[in-house]
């Protein structure tokens, strides 16, 4: 799952401490409002805004809350962005991601939407220390 | 409640507009205030307005589904108004389909609809 | 875009054009085309012209359903077109019945059907 | 699952390799073709078109890309096809062949679909090392 991106995160834009829902949707207004400053098409902000709201909640909901990283990845022109918690992790990360899974009476589309929604998606998880996902959006 | 979501009468509808970062208890709020107001005004329709929304991810999806829910179970028609385009492709590509809900693109269309019956 | 859908304004629908070769990334490209178009034009209708594909695969099937859904959430009802016969028979036996959109034998037989409303 | 068929694509008519979605569209069109050429019926053309079409897809979806073949099989008058790759393979194929099932966002219906639309289906897949299906029409 984890294949290492070396230029992930090259340039920090800005972080944010994600513990209720307004810091998530700060989260997602920061990247909105970053890619549209680079002229990426309004299909494509509501796309990537959407997922990482969805992930930014999931931190908050599932993860016990955690931090928000955006920024740039020079090398490939993506705006990177990073969720992490050191909550309790997915045990089973492939049904996790399945449509319709969810632990908490949620829709359970979150992650496989957010992955969909995502030029690039990857996700690392160890139960009972954290999960963080990584996702990026072309520039 | 505050500047999250007003909830006015327009005819015989209640019009509800959901700001940008309505959070999830103020959405309890929310859902408590449309109730009472539907059954207590006898409207034929709720309208949500969600002009102000630059995203709807699938928890504002869910609220909205839940309130077309709620709608339903007293008797009145759930009408959303004001989606963006970009919004409307996403949504579907997460799989939210709201059917529950009648959609129209602005508030005189939904009272057109309403009032044709 | 080029060359795989084209969307032209005929009365008060869009007609959307699926050619044969119509690949994932094209797809995102029409949906953001077809979605602006339906909410700056006003539209009632989005009719989606098949004729042109020889066969409709899980992929293409959840293409038109996906439209569909855009569609509906911007207040305008999909008619399909031009499926060939060969076609329908696949569908239903790959148990795709797209219940989102309503067929028409032709462009003709989809505007007559949206001018009743 | 995979009972050999000794004259499986017993002379090649064509190889394409698959890589993106516009080799998987030339591969069913080679294969409606031939069908057709050898005066196979409409329906049965877009039937088994559609069940290649699924496939090869699937190649580049989810199996990292590979190749297709299309041949004859002079002794039982069969055209078959072979998609091959190289990926992650399928861990459980029952569940796989089920409609519904879908590990990406999609509808799931494609595998139990084209064994369907196909006079002949298997599918031989090693987790780690590939997925290989060959099927057939009658001609
Ligand atoms: N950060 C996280 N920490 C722990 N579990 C998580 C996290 N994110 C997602 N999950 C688990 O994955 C499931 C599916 O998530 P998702 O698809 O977003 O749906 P939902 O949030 O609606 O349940 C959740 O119900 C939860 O069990
Ligand atoms: N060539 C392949 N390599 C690896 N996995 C595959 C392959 N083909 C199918 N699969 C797996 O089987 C699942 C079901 O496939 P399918 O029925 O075609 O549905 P879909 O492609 O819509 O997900 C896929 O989601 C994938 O996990």
């Amino acid at each position: 799952m984890a294949e290492p991106q070396p230029d992930f995160l090259h340039k920090i834009i800005q972080r944010i401490d994600l513990r209720t829902g307004k810091d998530a949707v700060q989260a997602r207004q920061v990247v909105a409002r970053e890619l549209k400053a680079r002229g990426v098409s309004a299909l494509r902000v509501t796309r990537f805004a959407t997922a990482v709201s969805e992930i930014a909640r999931n931190v908050i909901v599932h993860g016990g809350g955690g931090h928000f990283t955006v920024g740039l990845n020079a090398a490939t022109s993506y705006l990177d962005v990073e969720c992490r918690d050191r909550g309790r992790g997915i045990p089973d990360i492939e049904q996790a991601m399945k449509d319709g899974f969810t632990t908490a009476g949620g829709l359970g589309r979150g992650l496989g939407g957010a992955k969909r929604l995502s030029d690039r998606f990857e996700i690392e998880t160890v139960p009972g220390q954290g999960t963080t996902v990584r996702m990026s959006a072309k520039i | 409640m505050s500047g999250v979501a007003s909830i006015h009468l327009v005819e015989n509808a209640l019009l509800v507009s959901i700001q940008d970062d309505v959070t999830d208890t103020e959405i309890i709020d929310l859902q408590d205030a449309l109730s009472n107001r539907i059954a207590d005004e006898n409207v034929d329709g709720v309208i949500v307005d969600i002009s102000a929304l630059e995203i709807v991810d699938t928890f504002v999806g869910r609220v909205i589904a839940q309130l077309a829910g709620i709608s339903r179970l007293l008797a009145a028609e759930t009408y959303v108004v004001g989606m963006r385009p970009a919004v409307a492709v996403t949504l579907v590509e997460l799989g939210m389909y709201l059917p529950q809900t009648r959609t129209a693109l602005s508030l005189s269309h939904a009272l057109a609809q309403l009032r044709r019956g």
